[in-house]
């Protein structure tokens, strides 16, 4: 699948544990195939995923990164994805006005019965930032601090 | 048995593999009444890659394509879609069944008539095909039954001995031509 | 460095066919921290934990990664095999290279690399984990049952029984459910009533049971231990500690043509009524919309005849707080809605069947009305439409389930037993009549249960065709039934007086507001999600909240009552 | 209100009553019909049934010329022609290749996106509230049988219009016409339709279950809006009553015959003193 | 209206209401104002107010040192008191625990002698304090009391951030890489802040270290992201923080692009309004999301 | 006897320089007009006058904000130290304050007392500073307090005076500079720059060394630094503050051991790891500061650690400088300022 340069994304998905997580595990369960370009890092609620996460993510290297939980009215501490879906909309707006590639940002919300859109999920995003190529920009940045 | 790959893309999108066999097809069908082998048991020998069974059938040639079976198939099998397939690979490699042959005779003089006139001139049809019916069966009542309402139609100004032809019938031809062109079939 | 294990598992063939477990191990090893890796066959097994917990005393392990499945499924496990072992157990975490690896990438190479990744990352982890004690709370020794059917009368029994207060709310009018309203149940054909009514006066009279009828959880706050629940009592118009039941005010009520929701509008009822005769608690309740005094102001029969002053028209919702330890879910099931008119997006109605049309077209609940002593016609078997005795009946199982194009794709599990049941109390009513079933597959496993459907096939006569019904339609007076017969393999027709319909399960109303107020999961159709469908069936991811009955999956009577023997285990 | 208007080889052809009938109503009913420049055949049952890449670019070609000529929505009154063409709209909707492809194959750029409509949504369209408006000859005594027949309504997820298994749209125009439509069975049921001339005995037999479930249940008149089973119902009827020795005198009229007689059209105007079984008496005129 | 200002200090600190006065004084008439604090009443002719008194002195409020003194009065400009209001929405003190002394801003400085940095009053939302125990002095004219509150001027507010967004993503990347690489984290930018009042901050924290110290570029941008966003809601737009920039970043815009958002999104102007939950905090069930899949 | 150049050579010159790989540092104008000291990419983006003083200082050309000082790389179980060549790359600074340039000297002090800092000195060997003469001075302004002047010569290894037309007067202080305009310059007996007294003389050191030793424990720290913000402004850009923080940044693979800058008025500067914190409020973190650079240093080194260039009052926020700060002291001092 890579390309001739062997280029193979780095991606790494914060997902709530209680709708994502158990998502992705039911993709598991029903041997939904995907590409194994995916890192899953488990957090107990979108409400949780601190925003220099996905910072930290790029300055580790990551080609792009995803967010996922639950489903509006279906987080398991009542609201924390309604406040996560706040943030992230502030949050995106900063990052487009500092010139971030805001294709390699990528939210989304799958329920733990949802494993099929998990798979799409992952696939989608897979092609989608092969296609893109790494991120250069910011490995420039992080390259330059050395 | 042809390559697998062959079948395989013929009926691709229909989902064969879904059929459970509950017979709701073969319950809904208006026709199953006539057919030889039921809607439902055309789909398991398609399942089971037993086509040369399936295309010899009558059954393919009497469904009406009312899409009964489709609309009520609880698996979302195209049922009909399946039929379709099964007709065109009967047609292709010569594996109707003799009675009912005259069907595929009617379906391929409707299309080598909209091929030259871009749209149907019926009475040229009708002849066309009971000729061709005729040599083929020499069935002489289906050579006179219609006829006998052709004064009719014509009393009714139904029938149009010349028929509308489309202006640019060239282009028509060449989207047949396309269509038909080998290697990238159906 | 620290000194942290690593445990590889090669789920049998499940993890070992898809990653090189050997590669992982030896590169896993290298890991900076990493003191020991090792694999096994099964590590969840009792010599694989075993192991971990050798490990974790010879290596003076500091933290343990467990590489297997998802954490969802053994963290607890391998958690309690380290704190016997003497390691803090929040130093244990879980690498899921299952779910996450070896069952969704065939590339060996490529789930080789990802599974040491993983490994990696969950090192990473636990060295940054730290030691964590439980702390302690003060919790309520009390528990809410929600959903008075079957399920939840015998969950507010049991906790009730072990000498915990127990708050049940009901919705209805009424305790006793979907069973209530049941005529014989399989395998035994004994006497629904005669099981469910004495257990339903039990709840009513228990010391330990505090029971809210006609009312509804409106929101529930708080944590395992201390849940505060809001539950709205709706207006009865009834004070139902001043009625005593006697009946005066439903028999002289004028309004009497509102369809009877225990019947399922095979009978009518008045506009003060009591569901059914055996009703917990014995108190009628006033129909607002149906009742002449609320819709013109006159009449007020009922009032006049009520000697102790238990009618109240001035009645309002009330909203009273209780608090509780732990929330049992028995939210209870409905049938699929086999007319043209569906209230979710998802489904589509069977207008080839006619339901809703032709009043011979009836559902399976239906139908335990018709053959139930209780019932309008007092068990004898009469169709709805001229009260005739129906000499066909055509019983038609998996409507709306098994079938992904327009309804559910699961099996509703039930319909194969209820609906040879249905044919025998048929037969046993109707001597000469003639029972035919549509059929798919039987399902009947269970004590007892295959024997079952083959005594109605062979004693009772029941004929059964192995096929779909694809459309029903009435012509003088018959309902033709157009089905196939796949093992003769052609289509049958059948000139039937009565159908029913065998109608899939699905979640009751109000199922998904419940779920959401009580921050429960629940699948694609619906139902509520269990922990673990095997290690935790009766507890779900949030804390202290249970669920039984059929809101969980499609059950049988049989079910939950086996099940709530765990949960009341579970509970305290 | 203006439609562009497919009508396809049968109503050009031996269905030409249709074309008049319908292009009787809208004059009254002053919608325009813009019939698409040199269209051409849809390739109806042959095409599907023995090439299935042209039984795509046929009904494809017509709807690029729709598009070419900035028509939004298409009235094509034979269900075969509106089911293909809906058809090919669809698949040339969902795939960019099948988008490509075609574009070559039919010679003109094609994405689509037309909106095929068949005439009970024309009428629909119209406004029920104001056919109702403009009746003159309400059909009192009229007891039609709706037939939809199959392709009206199927395959459902292709055509996504009505209820399947129990339409009414067409029962909905007809009372509010003042005709009283019965209740019956065989409204969806097939006629036949595409074997009418390769299969007479399925067609006939198929056709006499019809007229007889719609006399048994009491209708008068059998009302359609296909071409082809008016050919089934209307021209074979007498074929059907002389193979099973019945009499169904069942006049078969199209669904713009009755709103145009609703509407004060007569019988000439609407061509339906073409049609093979007489009309019934409220209609003589 | 100075001795207005100070007699009412004066006045306050005499009848023990409050036990210090935070205001502006000035050491040289060339050199800016700056704060003081004023303990005793005939202390209070230190006093002064200009247009360069640029100080937000809400940024004391929260301090340790300054709440060691007791009761406060502060005076505040009406942009100030936008972050006074934003602090007691978080609770970080009591309204009866300070006395508010408001002054109206009599002219527009960004038209006086230089200070290049005062963009901020050429859109200034609030001139003259509202909620202020008292208010000195009343607004200039043709500047109404309440400047751009509602989104009618906000077009004029945010023309800088509109202007630069036309740029490509790539440009604007690059626009930063050059800004941000002159920052030497000297965190003036954060400490003169009055949203800023935590005990510790996250580019302080090391056990793990989420924002690298050094004053890279990477860990320049890691930080100016993460200061600009722990204000998403809160920024008042004072621009304290650009103006104390000794490499003179443009933190502005980076400020405005949240509040922008903020605006657009969900209808709120941090610091208007007491009532208004705060953005961040609540949430709304319609809360759009077009960019969640 | 002078030598002089035109300012149009002189430009050509720092071309030359960076043509030669040269780093080259300078005031440039930065942002929205702030004028910093940095690296030169051209010769036109010198900004030699019309200023003050810059707002940062050179000592970045010798004490960079972040300079690694290890890598490491880890190798399964084993770390992989590698390390880092001190960075000689020849560095011309130019356009730098005499103020700037005497820091220099007394940075030395430091970096070469226990410890040889390599980092630095390898820096500090390949710079050369030409300064320019000070034309102008402001209100911030105090050199002549702590001992030097507009044209001091301190740390300067050429000196630029402006001259009328055009022209800068050329005065070579060492070797090094010698060497820089050597053959670039022209000579012009009949040019001679007069210098400017630079700014009064505002308090005396001496008095000020007292009393740092006597008032340890004054209300006057409180009461002057009352309005300190406690951020790194004043620090950061400070010609002679030199404290620094040693951090490791890297990840699962490894990363580098870096060097930097931190200052005295952080909070976090001196917690301990107990977690008590010795200069537990801002006050004493301001009395570490002067205390520092006027009774500390000048014990140990004896040096004192300011030059008076007022870059520390001009980029406080809230107008806070040594400067103010030591004319508060000299107030209490003289008794004039009551101390609660």
């Amino acid at each position: 699948m890579s390309d001739a340069t062997g280029f193979e994304p780095k991606i790494v998905a914060y997902v709530c544990n209680w709708c994502t997580y158990l998502g992705a595990d039911l993709a598991g369960t029903n041997r939904l195939e995907y590409p194994p370009n995916v890192r899953i890092v488990r957090l107990p609620c979108t409400g949780r995923i601190d925003f220099n996460l996905l910072i930290k993510t790029f300055e580790m290297g990551a080609d792009a990164v995803i967010v996922s939980g639950c489903h509006p009215g279906d987080c398991h501490y009542t609201a924390g994805n309604y406040h996560a879906r706040r943030r992230w909309t502030m949050f995106r707006e900063l990052l487009d006005t500092l010139g971030f590639e805001m294709d390699r940002i990528h939210f989304a919300w799958i329920s733990a019965a949802e494993g099929k859109k998990f798979q799409q999920f992952i696939t989608e995003t897979t092609e989608k930032t092969r296609a893109l190529g790494p991120y250069t920009a910011y490995r420039e940045i992080c390259e330059a601090s050395r | 048995m042809e390559t697998l790959e062959k079948v395989d893309s013929a009926f691709a999108g229909t989902s064969v593999e879904a059929c459970y066999q509950c017979g709701k097809c073969t319950g809904g069908c208006p026709v199953a009444g006539l057919m030889d082998l039921m809607p439902n048991q055309l789909v398991r020998l398609v399942q089971l890659g037993r086509l040369e069974k399936a295309m010899a059938s009558t059954a393919i040639w009497h469904c009406v394509s009312c899409q009964t079976c489709t609309t009520r198939c609880p698996q979302s099998v195209d049922c009909a879609g399946i039929l379709d397939v099964l007709r065109q690979m009967s047609a292709e490699q010569g594996k109707a069944a003799p009675e009912l042959r005259r069907v595929l005779v009617f379906q391929k003089a409707f299309l080598d008539n909209i091929r030259r006139n871009g749209r149907l001139n019926e009475v040229e049809l009708i002849g066309f095909f009971k000729t061709l019916a005729f040599l083929k069966d020499f069935n002489i009542p289906l050579l006179m039954k219609d006829t006998l309402l052709a004064p009719q139609l014509m009393q009714r100004g139904k029938l149009h001995v010349i028929g509308e032809k489309v202006r640019d019938r060239a282009v028509v031809r060449r989207i047949f031509d396309r269509c038909t062109k080998p290697g990238k079939g159906a | 460095m620290a000194r942290i294990g690593v445990f590889i598992c090669w789920c049998g063939e499940n993890i070992a066919r898809t990653v090189d477990i050997e590669k992982a191990t030896a590169e896993v090893a290298k890991i900076p921290g990493v003191r020991c890796a090792i694999n096994y066959k099964y590590m969840c097994s009792d010599p694989g934990q075993a192991m971990v917990r050798e490990k974790i005393q010879r290596e003076k392990l500091q933290g343990v990664v467990v590489a297997s499945c998802s954490p969802h499924m053994h963290l607890k496990t391998f958690r309690a095999a380290a704190k016997t072992a003497g390691l803090n157990p929040y130093l244990v975490e879980m690498a899921n290279v299952r779910e996450h690896c070896s069952w969704v990438h065939h590339d060996k190479e490529k789930a080789t690399e990802k599974a040491i990744g993983l490994i990696r990352m969950t090192v990473g982890k636990v060295l940054r984990n730290r030691a964590l004690d439980p702390i302690k709370v003060p919790l309520t020794k009390r528990a809410l049952v929600i959903g008075g059917g079957v399920a939840g009368i015998q969950a507010a029994l049991d906790i009730a029984d072990a000498g915990c207060e127990v708050v049940l709310v009901e919705r209805e009018p009424s305790i006793g459910g979907k069973m209530a309203g049941l005529s014989e149940t399989f395998p035994t054909l004994d006497c629904s009533q005669c099981i469910l009514t004495p257990r339903m006066v039990e709840t009513g009279q228990h010391p330990n049971i505090k029971l809210y009828s006609y009312s509804e959880i409106e929101s529930v706050e708080g944590f395992v231990g201390n849940f505060k629940v809001t539950i709205r009592k709706k207006a009865r118009y009834i004070d139902i500690d001043k009625c005593t039941g006697c009946g005066e005010c439903w028999t002289k009520c004028p309004s009497k043509k509102t369809p009877s929701e225990f019947d399922y509008g095979l009978a009518n009822r008045t506009a003060i009524y009591m569901p059914f005769p055996q009703a917990v608690p014995a108190r009628p309740v006033i129909d607002k919309d149906a009742c002449i005094k609320f819709k013109t102001g006159k009449c007020g029969l009922c009032l006049k005849r009520c000697q102790a002053g238990a009618i109240n028209f001035e009645d309002e919702d009330k909203l009273i707080t209780e608090e509780v330890g732990a929330i049992v879910t028995a939210a209870g099931y409905q049938l699929y809605d086999i007319g043209k008119d569906q209230p979710n997006a998802k489904l589509s109605g069977y207008g080839e069947y006619g339901y809703g049309e032709y009043a011979d077209v009836i559902t399976s609940l239906q139908f335990e009305r018709l053959s139930s002593a209780s019932g309008p016609t007092s068990g004898e078997i009469k169709r709805p439409s001229d009260g005739e005795t129906p000499k066909k009946v055509v019983f038609v199982s998996c409507v709306g389930s098994r079938d992904n194009a327009k309804g559910i794709s699961y099996c509703s599990k039930i319909c194969c037993m209820y609906t040879a049941k249905h044919t025998m109390l048929y037969k046993h009513k109707v001597h000469d009549g003639e029972a035919h079933v549509f059929y798919m597959d039987i399902r009947a496993g269970g004590k007892n249960y295959e024997e079952f459907v083959r005594r109605a096939i062979e004693q009772d006569g029941a004929i059964y065709h192995r096929g779909r019904v694809s459309k029903i339609t009435r012509e003088n007076g018959k309902l033709i039934v157009r089905g196939a017969d796949t093992l003769v393999g052609e289509p049958v027709t059948i000139e039937a007086d009565m159908v029913v319909l065998a109608a899939a399960m699905r979640p009751a109303v109000g199922v998904l507001e419940l779920a959401q107020k009580l921050k429960l999961g629940y699948d694609e159709f619906g139902f509520l999600s269990e922990s673990h469908p095997k290690l935790r069936p009766v507890e779900t991811n949030t804390a202290g909240i249970y669920i039984c009955g059929a809101c969980q999956a499609p059950k049988d009577i049989p079910r939950p009552w086996r099940r709530r023997r765990r949960r009341r285990a579970k509970c305290w | 209100m203006e439609f562009g208007y497919y009508p396809g080889c049968a109503l050009h052809g031996s269905s030409n009553d249709y074309e008049k009938s319908i292009r009787a109503c809208m004059k009254v009913l002053n919608a325009g019909l813009k019939e698409l420049d040199d269209w051409i055949c849809c390739g109806a049952t042959a095409a599907h049934s023995l090439n299935h890449k042209l039984s795509t670019a046929l009904p494809a070609r017509n709807l690029a010329i729709a598009e070419r000529d900035g028509v939004g929505s298409v009235l094509a009154p034979c269900p075969m022609c509106s089911m293909e063409l809906i058809k090919a709209g669809r698949a040339l909707r969902e795939s960019e290749q099948m988008r490509r492809q075609m574009s070559e194959i039919v010679e003109l750029k094609v994405e689509g996106k037309t909106d095929v409509i068949n005439l009970i949504q024309v009428f629909e369209r119209i406004g029920i509230e104001t056919i109702k408006s403009a009746v003159k000859n309400p059909l009192a005594d009229l007891k039609p049988a709706c037939y939809y027949g199959c392709l009206l309504t199927r395959p459902a997820k292709v055509v996504q219009f009505d209820d399947c298994e129990r339409p009414r749209s067409m029962e909905l125009i007809l009372e509010a016409l003042g005709a009283a439509p019965v209740s019956w069975n065989y409204a969806t049921e097939c006629c036949g339709a595409g074997l009418t001339m390769a299969n007479e005995a399925t067609v006939l037999e198929l056709a006499n279950k019809i007229l007889k479930n719609a006399a048994g249940s009491g209708a008068n008149c059998i009302v359609v809006a296909c071409p082809m089973c008016h050919v089934n119902l209307d021209m074979k009827q007498s074929a059907v009553e002389r193979r099973y020795d019945t009499a169904h005198g069942l006049p078969i009229y199209y669904l713009s015959d009755v709103v145009g007689l609703a509407l004060g059209l007569n019988k000439k105007e609407l061509a339906i003193d073409k049609h093979f079984v007489c009309a019934r008496a409220q209609v003589k005129r | 209206m100075i001795d207005q200002l100070r007699q009412t200090c004066r006045k306050l600190l005499e009848e023990g209401a409050v036990k210090v006065v935070i205001g502006y004084g000035q050491d040289k008439p060339s050199m800016m104002p700056h704060p003081v604090f004023i303990t005793k009443p005939e202390e209070c002719d230190r006093l002064v107010w200009n247009d360069l008194c640029f100080a937000n002195l809400a940024a004391y409020i929260t301090r340790k040192e300054i709440k060691a003194l007791g009761k406060p009065a502060v005076i505040v400009k009406g942009c100030d008191e936008r972050a006074l209001v934003v602090l007691e929405q978080e609770s970080q003190f009591t309204r009866d625990g300070i006395y508010v002394i408001g002054v109206a801003c009599t002219s527009l400085p960004a038209s006086g002698v230089g200070n290049p940095r005062a963009a901020k009053c050429a859109s200034c939302a609030v001139r003259t304090p509202r909620y202020a125990d008292v208010t000195i002095g009343e607004a200039a004219v043709g500047s109404s009391a309440v400047g751009s509150s509602s989104c009618s001027t906000a077009d004029a507010e945010f023309a800088q951030l509109d202007e630069f967004m036309k740029k490509t993503p790539a440009e604007r990347f690059a626009y930063w890489k050059a800004e941000l690489s002159r920052c030497v984290k000297c965190y003036a930018c954060r400490e003169v802040c009055p949203m800023c009042y935590c005990n510790r901050c996250i580019v302080d924290k090391n056990r793990p270290t989420a924002i690298d110290t050094s004053a890279t570029i990477k860990g320049n941008l890691a930080w100016h992201i993460a200061r600009a966003f722990h204000q998403a809601g809160r920024c008042v737009g004072c621009d304290e923080c650009t103006r104390a920039c000794p490499a003179g970043i443009n933190l502005r815009l980076l400020n405005q692009s949240l509040a922008k958002s903020v605006e657009r999104a969900f209808a709120y102007k941090a610091g208007m309004d007491k009532e208004t939950p705060p953005v961040i905090g609540s949430y709304s069930l319609e809360d759009k999301e077009n960019f969640i899949q | 006897m002078s030598d002089v150049i035109a300012k149009d050579d002189l430009l050509r010159l720092v071309d030359q320089w960076l043509a030669e790989g040269k780093r080259v540092l300078g005031p440039v104008k930065a942002g929205d007009g702030v004028i910093l000291y940095a690296p030169l990419a051209a010769s036109s983006q010198l900004v030699l006058e019309g200023f003050v003083h810059a707002a940062n200082s050179i000592k970045e050309a010798v004490f960079p904000r972040s300079e690694t000082i290890y890598t490491y790389k880890f190798n399964g179980h084993e770390i992989e130290l590698s390390d880092v060549d001190p960075d000689s790359t020849q560095c011309i600074v130019i356009g730098a304050r005499p103020c700037d340039a005497a820091s220099l000297p007394v940075l030395d002090h430091l970096f070469n007392w226990d410890y040889k800092d390599k980092f630095y000195n390898a820096r500090r060997a390949a710079t050369t500073v030409v300064t320019v003469a000070c034309s102008e001075y402001d209100d911030n302004c105090f050199c002549t307090s702590v001992g030097l002047g507009p044209a001091a010569e301190q740390g300067s290894d050429a000196m630029l005076l402006k001259a009328p037309d055009g022209w800068y007067e050329v005065r070579a202080v060492t070797d090094k500079g010698t060497a820089l305009f050597n053959g670039k310059t022209t000579p012009a007996p009949e040019i001679k720059v007069p210098i400017s007294d630079g700014p009064a003389k505002k308090f005396d050191t001496v008095d000020i060394e007292t009393f740092l030793k006597n008032n340890y424990e004054s209300d006057a720290w409180r009461d002057i630094t009352m309005r300190c913000l406690g951020c790194g402004a004043c620090a950061y850009n400070c010609p002679t503050c030199h404290c620094f923080d040693i951090v490791d940044e890297g990840d699962a693979a490894g990363g580098r051991r870096v060097k930097n800058w931190d200052s005295c008025q952080f909070g976090q500067f001196t917690v301990h790891a107990s977690g008590h914190n010795p200069r537990a409020v801002q006050a004493q973190r301001q009395r570490q500061r002067i205390q520092h650079k006027f009774r500390i240093y000048p014990e140990k080194f004896g040096a004192i650690l300011c030059t008076g260039c007022g870059t520390c009052t001009r980029n406080c926020p809230v107008s806070l400088g040594v400067l103010n700060t030591l004319e508060a002291i000299a107030a209490v001092a003289r008794g004039s300022i009551e101390v609660k």
